[in-house]
């Protein structure tokens, strides 16, 4: 299927790692298509040497690098203008939201409808319909998505930028403010917004780091984040590892504590993703590319200490999280009650960094392996370059004059200890504590 | 007239705007059995339930053996006209239910052989088991005859107990009460609509004018020779000029005389008639 | 057993029962609002609900709070501001038009449908068991489904409207049609009418209110369903602004919805009610 | 109209549609058509790992693949591995549980004041207006105040179920008693039946049909509601159970889960209609 | 016997296990009134379906007008003893109805007119836009007459029209289908329970045995001078024998006939019996 419609993604095996990205591989895919227009023939060398391969050889005698910089210049007007983007009330959703009341989408000549919507399960299959051109998701959910794992077959959708880093919390009951231990948390309830997201995964590690087996010890079922206050209150479940504001509402509203920041765990933690789907990219480039900007710059701007609390006004409202200002601003401010009587000052409690990291989107696919969603082999790092549009962010990043990682992995640190995304595979075991 | 068993002393009955009747007067003797007589709509369900106790009169007493009555009680029977069995009990249990309420120190078993006596009595013996959905309709009649002769009342009230069956069950049925009513010696009070059948039971029958403001316009006396039996009442000397007289009123008077009230109008005596003892003017042969 | 008690009698009783019950409420709510009452930090209290700041939890809203929010609600009812904000009546609105859409539809399909299975004894026997495992599934089971099938998520949720009340009327439809009288039949026999006159002027008007009877429970649960519906799936409709009212533990909300949503649930019965009174007839 | 046609009629063209239905849908599925408009480039989905032998995967199960699922999960439905991962039979006895326990609450509080309101035409004015009103909120519009007030989930799951299966009972229960036939009163009353004898006796019985068709409309609304309850609180159930496949879009389950709904509830009404054939009685 | 408008040939109907009638013969002439009299279950309704066509024979066959007959039609109308109104229809909607049937082209205000005229037949002139339930049962009944009169069928067949109805209203209706029934000289064929109908309106009554396996016993035939009047009936001589007749057999004849076959039986041409002609034996007083 190399050279029709939008495949030209897949068959550009190994992008070029000088932060062309996707409009690069189109070129680069349709000079390749120009070289060989015998399908069979084409595909035979593609699956023989790689698309790199070709790619380079071809390059021997073509300006292939002149070709892909000519496709890659932004070409002017979007496509599509009017776009629908679905979102789930949360602060993690903050540049998607807070880029419609501030103009954001306006200034990159979109007209964005911003949908506020009622699960992640909703999210997806209203993305899978295609009622949404683009839309706020979990991390995981892209990458799934893509794997065919958790959907009926393989949606190739992307993880265009990272929303926010850090901003969850372990909020537990009050009447468990004297087991602050782990150790002590056997029978426990809890909520996470959903079977694949950085909160299941990363309260899983958590659990069995403290000699808890997530799958037998406690109970973790998937809440609508919107719901968590509620069930908490109800006694339905004793914690969640959830998203904001709702770890602050229940403090605010007397119901439960914060037991720890999700940046305690892992800082730097990705949590939601400006997701779009892998078509649009070929499909609406220029579109595209305005949308990536547009979430960049307002990803940059919440970052920013000085304008949160701007942002927390603009996004509190009905039309949008539909809280009270206050607990969104503890939130973004990162000055906030614990529930156990501090006051707590964690500037960077949650932070927004678009850059896609693709070291996030391997240590996501060791847990999905590690946790039975995902139980055939993985190349990850070939999936993670798939899913996490690094070379797109930094384009969008570097036109907006923001710096740019030279390269798109890192070692994380994840309570404690050092992940290196080369060698991931002793993090795929269940136990990981002997490892 | 001897002190009468049960009488009727200037009973009115009125809804809103509508005089059922007024100032009604009758008695009936121990023993005795009297039949009501008239059209649809005048009044005689509405007698038989103040007599019953389940209604109650605007004005005037009903004094049974020397006791005005305030309510029903177990010493009247009804006999219902759509048989009033409850449905969901069988036969016996129907009986059981009634007995159960006469005599409630009686354990099960005792309820249960009282049952089926009464049951024999009235040839269910074998039909004791069944639910009345599964009994024909004048089976069900005769359990509903069972049950009010089982608390042994002291007055038998009956309303058009006949009517809904066939002519061929309502013959059988007339004659099994004439029987058991006569056995007991049992003071019987009746609404009917079929000339004949008053005939083959009364002692006395009292005929009621058309509605509204109906009143007892005269009280036929029977005086066939008792006992009667259906298949040859035709041919007892007198029983054409009765029925005809009967017939008659029906046909016509209860019609002219609706509303009038002659001069010398007593409501407490309305006029004695036997038209069986002169023989029949016109239609005899 | 069949008295008849003056209305003003009931409705006194009634308007004392209310009474009783919202002043019992109003105190009951408005002593168990504090907590402890324990000092704290004025700063930490500052951050936290007025309830939390003093030690307890956000009670529930007193019946006068709630009055207070209603006159809100009803001042305004229609605004829009926004995708994701508008007015309580817009939301009851989009929620009747999913039930009109889904109900009108499920009408268009059963009421003939039912009017074959009448009709006919063997597909009658044959659709039963379909019919009868697939009327007790719940349509928030379906809901998955049509999400997934029909990729759009007004269609799905009207598809599950349509999917809970389609069976009621389905059923009444036949059983209407399968006990028209006997006679009445005869009589349009003996009269030598055709199959469409005796379908329209017989069978028809002698079912309608074995069929409006069916319609008035599907309405009914169409009106339970799409609350339900909404709630899950989201964007609009009043199931959508009870889920964001109590995602924002907005309990005045969440109580005048349910008061709104029985009203309305009452007229909706009340106007079928009275469209069968309209196709009653009396023996 | 009333006419039978042999059973084996009936069994034979059920069988031939439910072949039909589903050789078609198998046929449908197995072509790939009814996708989800995302064409899958087989190459990519190599790329990212895919097995080669999924290229041929197709976006809605085909009955032999639902089939398939159908015996595995059939094969161990009472399996317990951990709170996360138990059989499907098991969920399907935690919903009938909270049926069982709203259900059995509602009847016990239903039919005695069903009773009263039947006896008092009073009572039954004043309470109308409420039982009106109350009667079609939605069950789902009721967990979240069910959730804030009772603070306990298990119990609130259970007051949804009694609250949504209240109302048929408490309406039939009253209807049935007071449309006890007048000549059955009069009966009891010459007798002289004492009020105790009349109401077990008599009035009850009567009225039993009748309270059991509400039962059985209840029973109904109960397990439509349950599903939908235990979507929204989660934990167990077969309602929860959707829910999970629902997150993880396995549409083989789901379409398990609605044909087990399906029978279940049927099993449900079947259950209570033959209690209802034990208390109907025949005029 | 001339050759009759209708003729029952052989007529055999049985359910499994269960024979109502066999080899039953019997002709109606043009403009006679035959009236059918036997107990409950003995198969009257079956016989009066089969000549409506609403029902069909197992052996034998129904010709009338010289042609066997398939299926109900037009030239026959039937007046159920349910009256059989559609009560969604007021009393004219109903009649016009079958106007419309019978005459497909007319319009609306012709049907109107012409159901109009028919109601104004039967007195209800003013009561033609009240549904059936606020009529009185014998007014039902009258649109039910006034329905099957209006399409001038050739014969009229009638179901115990008037059973379900009380004395007073009865004896109107009879009176009222008699004269309209004379006035049009129409054939007719009616079932009844009620002697006294039978002999005020038929020209001849068959007699039933009771079912199963029924047959016609006899053929009575009503010389009693026309027109009949149902006050002066039992003043006509010859009343009482004849009615004491038909009271004999349904008493007992009926029943100890029923199943048995006389040896010099032919089911072609049962006995015609003449009551009122000779003198009452037993019952003159
Ligand atoms: N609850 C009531 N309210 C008003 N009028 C009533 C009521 N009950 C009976 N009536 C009237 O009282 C009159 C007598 O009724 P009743 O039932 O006693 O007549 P009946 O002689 O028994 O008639 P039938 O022979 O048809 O049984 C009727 O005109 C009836 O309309
Ligand atoms: N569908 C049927 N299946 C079996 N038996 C039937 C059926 N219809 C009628 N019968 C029987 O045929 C016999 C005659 O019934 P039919 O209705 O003709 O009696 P009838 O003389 O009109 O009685 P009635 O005077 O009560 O109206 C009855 O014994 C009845 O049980
Ligand atoms: O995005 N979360 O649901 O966190
Ligand atoms: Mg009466
Ligand atoms: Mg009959």
């Amino acid at each position: 299927a190399c050279g029709r419609d939008h495949g030209a993604l897949a068959c550009d095996g190994a992008p070029p790692a000088d932060g062309t990205g996707a409009f690069g591989e189109a070129a680069e895919q349709a000079v390749i298509r120009a070289v060989f227009p015998e399908d069979a023939t084409r595909r035979g060398l593609l699956a023989r040497f790689g698309a790199a391969a070709v790619a380079g050889a071809i390059s021997q005698f073509l300006p292939l690098g002149a070709a892909r910089e000519a496709l890659a210049q932004p070409a002017g007007a979007p496509e599509k203008k009017d776009l629908k983007i679905g979102f789930i009330p949360i602060t993690c959703a903050t540049p998607i939201i807070m880029a419609h009341p501030m103009g954001f989408y306006g200034r990159h000549g979109l007209n964005v409808e911003v949908i506020r919507t009622a699960g992640w399960a909703v999210i997806r299959d209203r993305s899978i319909a295609r009622e949404y051109d683009a839309a706020h998701m979990l991390a995981p959910m892209p990458v799934a998505m893509s794997l065919g794992v958790g959907v009926a077959q393989p949606i190739p959708w992307a993880v265009a930028a990272v929303e926010n880093i850090n901003g969850q919390a372990i909020t537990l009951a009050n009447k468990h403010k004297d087991r602050r231990d782990p150790k002590q948390w056997k029978g426990f309830r809890f909520a996470v917004p959903f079977d694949f997201s950085m909160h299941n995964y990363l309260l899983r590690h958590y659990l069995a780091e403290h000699g808890l087996d997530p799958d037998r010890d406690v109970q973790i079922r998937a809440v609508p984040p919107p719901e968590m206050v509620a069930n908490l209150r109800a006694d339905n479940i004793d914690g969640y590892l959830g998203p904001d504001p709702f770890n602050q509402r229940a403090v605010f509203d007397g119901v439960g504590f914060i037991h720890i920041l999700t940046k305690e765990l892992w800082d730097g933690h990705p949590c939601c993703a400006f997701a779009v789907p892998r078509s649009m990219i070929t499909e609406t480039p220029n579109t595209f590319a305005a949308l990536m900007r547009a979430i960049v710059e307002a990803t940059a701007h919440s970052q920013k200490p000085e304008n949160r609390r701007e942002v927390a006004t603009a996004i509190s409202g009905q039309n949008y999280l539909n809280q009270p200002e206050t607990v969104v601003n503890q939130v973004l401010t990162g000055t906030f009650a614990d529930g156990l009587g501090q006051v707590r000052r964690v500037p960077d409690r949650i932070g927004f960094d678009p850059f896609p990291w693709h070291s996030m989107a391997i240590w996501i696919l060791t847990q999905m392996r590690r946790w039975g969603q995902v139980q055939r082999d993985l190349d990850y790092a070939q999936v993670a370059q798939q899913t996490f549009l690094a070379l797109d962010a930094g384009k969008a990043m570097r036109e907006l004059g923001l710096p740019v990682p030279a390269s798109a992995t890192r070692t994380e640190t994840i309570m404690g200890r050092p992940f290196d995304p080369a060698a991931p595979v002793g993090w795929t075991e269940r136990a990981i504590r002997g490892a | 007239m001897q002190h009468p068993y049960v009488s009727f002393e200037g009973v009115t009955r009125a809804y809103p705007g509508h005089v059922v009747f007024r100032d009604l007067w009758f008695g009936v003797n121990r023993g005795e059995f009297v039949c009501l007589v008239g059209h649809s709509g005048c009044g005689k369900t509405t007698v038989l339930n103040i007599l019953a106790g389940l209604d109650a009169p605007n004005a005037g007493g009903v004094i049974v053996d020397g006791q005005e009555i305030s309510g029903p009680s177990l010493d009247r029977a009804v006999i219902f006209q759509g048989h009033a069995l409850m449905p969901w009990m069988t036969a016996e249990q129907n009986v059981a239910f009634a007995l159960s309420c006469r005599h409630p120190g009686w354990g099960k078993a005792k309820l249960r052989d009282a049952a089926r006596a009464a049951l024999e009595k009235v040839g269910l013996g074998q039909a004791a088991d069944r639910k009345p959905a599964m009994l024909s309709g004048g089976m069900k009649q005769r359990v509903g005859i069972a049950r009010a002769l089982a608390i042994e009342p002291k007055m038998l009230l009956m309303d058009e107990p006949f009517s809904a069956l066939d002519a061929l069950t309502r013959g059988a049925l007339q004659d099994e009460v004439a029987r058991l009513v006569a056995e007991a010696n049992q003071t019987a009070f009746m609404i009917t609509h079929d000339v004949d059948e008053a005939i083959l039971l009364a002692d006395r029958i009292l005929l009621m004018t058309n509605g509204p403001d109906a009143r007892c316009a005269e009280v036929v006396m029977n005086t066939l020779p008792k006992p009667r039996n259906r298949a040859t009442l035709h041919k007892l000397p007198g029983y054409h000029a009765l029925r005809d007289h009967i017939l008659e009123f029906l046909l016509t008077r209860s019609r002219t005389l609706a509303g009038t009230r002659p001069a010398d109008w007593d409501p407490k005596s309305p006029p004695d008639v036997r038209p069986a003892d002169a023989p029949l003017p016109a239609a005899a042969e | 057993m069949h008295r008849t008690v003056p209305f003003w009698q009931q409705a006194l009783l009634s308007a004392l029962l209310l009474g009783l019950f919202l002043g019992a409420w109003e105190l009951a709510a408005g002593r168990g609002g504090g907590g402890t009452g324990v000092a704290v930090d004025p700063e930490y209290a500052a951050l936290l609900g007025q309830a939390a700041a003093q030690g307890g939890q956000t009670p529930f809203p007193r019946p006068s709070e709630i009055a207070v929010r209603l006159w809100e609600l009803l001042r305004d009812p229609f605004y829009v501001r926004g995708t994701n904000d508008q007015g309580i009546g817009v939301q009851v609105a989009y929620s009747l038009l999913r039930v009109a859409a889904g109900f009108g539809l499920a009408a268009l399909v059963a009421i003939p449908l039912g009017f074959l299975i009448g009709m006919s004894p063997l597909l009658s026997g044959a659709l039963n068991p379909f019919i009868q495992v697939l009327r007790p599934v719940s349509p928030l089971a379906w809901m998955p489904l049509a999400l997934f099938t029909i990729k759009d998520s007004a269609i799905s949720s009207i598809f599950v409207i349509f999917i809970c009340s389609v069976w009621p009327m389905l059923l009444n439809t036949a059983f209407g049609v399968q006990s028209v009288r006997r006679e009445w039949l005869n009589v349009a026999r003996t009269l030598e009418a055709g199959t469409l006159r005796t379908a329209f002027r017989v069978i028809l008007p002698a079912a309608a209110p074995t069929i409006l009877t069916g319609m008035r429970i599907s309405i009914g649960i169409a009106w339970l369903v799409i609350v339900a519906a909404e709630m899950l799936v989201g964007g609009t409709g009043i199931g959508y602004w009870v889920w964001n009212q109590w995602n924002n533990l907005s309990l005045s909300d969440i109580v005048i919805a349910i008061l709104l949503i029985g009203i309305v649930g009452l007229l909706l019965d009340r106007a079928l009610g009275a469209v069968q009174r309209l196709v009653a007839w009396q023996d």
